[in-house]
């Protein structure tokens, strides 16, 4: 586990992209954590979780999610999640995210949903 | 004839740093005992979910107290339990609610235990509080 | 004031198969003790060394039989012991040939105890043999 | 670890080319040794083992270079290793691997030297 995690952070078109890399548990779940912080308190509401390279997630990382997405949703905006692999997408679903969250295929799909919204 | 009975232990320092490598010993232990991948995936994430409890709820991240897994496994059933010598808590008193509830509530937490009862097979707690709390969960090995 | 000594215990059966995880603890450790890549690597060879020893020649592949890894580190040094209950041997008494005599002996082995006093800082064996025999490795942390 | 280990065979040139992926210890050293000694078998003595996907390797792996080096040198054959990353190559050099196996950097450089010699 030479880099068990990595994120970034781009804004495209007023879209704050925050990408995840490697394992989200609940060792490194406080740094997503702040880096969505950091955005909505920038007044950026309209994110776009990117999980391409996600390989793990907790429910620590999951928790990231659930408290963000009520008040980004108050202030009209929203956040997308694309691009999980099969493995990290069946912990999402087995906790009913799928009823709650967007997730879409990639980056381009969940940039389209917010455009065209 | 039986199978051997294989016997695992890992014992480390209660930080989320080691969080990693439990999953490593878990996956690795899954794998011998022959489960598919989706089982090793829900075994990881089941026995993360304990271990991540214990390090913030039995003892309050401190890291001088030990957290350790023990692992077991024949041809039928792989047993693993989680151990700690922390403050211990009542399972029957948790009340679970809904992921609308917690979302609702700007919670970002809830889900472990509902995972852990959720991905295995059996799920029994045995807790003595400040002594020793044992979380031993199951997953059958289905041939 | 000095660190908190941390301490990290992995017991699993005796079989070659488990030296991958064994690698996985060990290298965990070594990074979490702050050894840069180059020592962790050297660690890592040196316990899987060792381990395999105990495997092959302590308990003659007995898959029944454990092997314990023990590890502790504090800012100085990080200590780490592999211990069987298998049949002992005498280490001042196993004669080190160069490589040069092993390849004309066409010889497969012969190397692992060399690999491990070449790698680590401080090497020691404690022999009791069929009850408990230890071997103590440490490397010293560079600042 | 989904995938530790793995190696495969091919000829070219009648040369006999062993690549070595992943870790080579003393759980998968067995299977590297009935692969040079089934080459050995055919009767092929002049053998590469490109080395370049191959992460770890232990006494266990270094054995069985030691052992038929002899061996395919009295026929007048040799094993060459090519494609060493820096990690596995510190390995071969702590024992002093140098002095008696040639080490090239790549597939193509170690069949060069076959072929010159
Ligand atoms: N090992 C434990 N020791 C002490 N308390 C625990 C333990 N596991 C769970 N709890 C208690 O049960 C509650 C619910 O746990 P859980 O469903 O995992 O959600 P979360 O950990 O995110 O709060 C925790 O908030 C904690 O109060
Ligand atoms: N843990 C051990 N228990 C019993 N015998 C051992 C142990 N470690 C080493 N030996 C003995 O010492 C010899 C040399 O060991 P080593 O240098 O590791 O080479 P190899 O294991 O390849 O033979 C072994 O062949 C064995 O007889």
């Amino acid at each position: 586990m030479p880099n068990p995690f990595a994120i970034q952070t781009s804004i495209e078109d007023g879209l704050a992209i925050i990408t995840l890399e490697g394992f989200v548990d609940a060792h490194t779940a406080p740094q997503f954590e702040s880096a969505v912080q950091s955005e909505i308190d920038a007044g950026r509401i309209n994110l776009i979780v990117n999980c391409e390279k996600l390989s793990y997630i907790s429910s620590a990382g999951l928790g990231v999610f659930m408290s963000f997405v009520e008040e980004v949703r108050d202030h009209g905006g929203d956040i997308k999640i694309c691009g999980l692999v099969p493995k990290v997408k069946h912990t999402f679903e087995i906790l009913g995210f799928q009823d709650i969250f967007e997730m879409l295929e990639d980056q381009s799909a969940a940039k389209q949903k917010f455009i065209a919204s | 004839m039986a199978a051997i009975e294989r016997k695992f232990t890992l014992q480390v320092p209660s930080s989320t740093e080691n969080l990693a490598l439990i999953r490593e010993f878990v996956t690795s232990i899954g794998r011998q005992a022959t489960l598919n991948e989706e089982e090793i995936n829900k075994l990881e994430l089941a026995v993360d979910e304990a271990c991540a409890n214990v390090i913030e709820h039995a003892y309050g991240h401190d890291i001088t107290k030990d957290v350790s897994v023990r692992a077991t496994f024949d041809d039928e059933r792989l047993k693993i339990s989680v151990i700690d010598e922390g403050r211990g808590f009542d399972p029957t008193g948790v009340n679970q609610k809904s992921l609308d509830q917690l979302v609702h509530e700007r919670r970002s937490g809830g889900l472990g235990i509902r995972i852990i009862k959720t991905l295995m097979d059996e799920v029994s707690y045995e807790i003595e509080p400040g002594l020793k709390n044992e979380l031993h969960m199951t997953k059958l090995i289905k041939k």
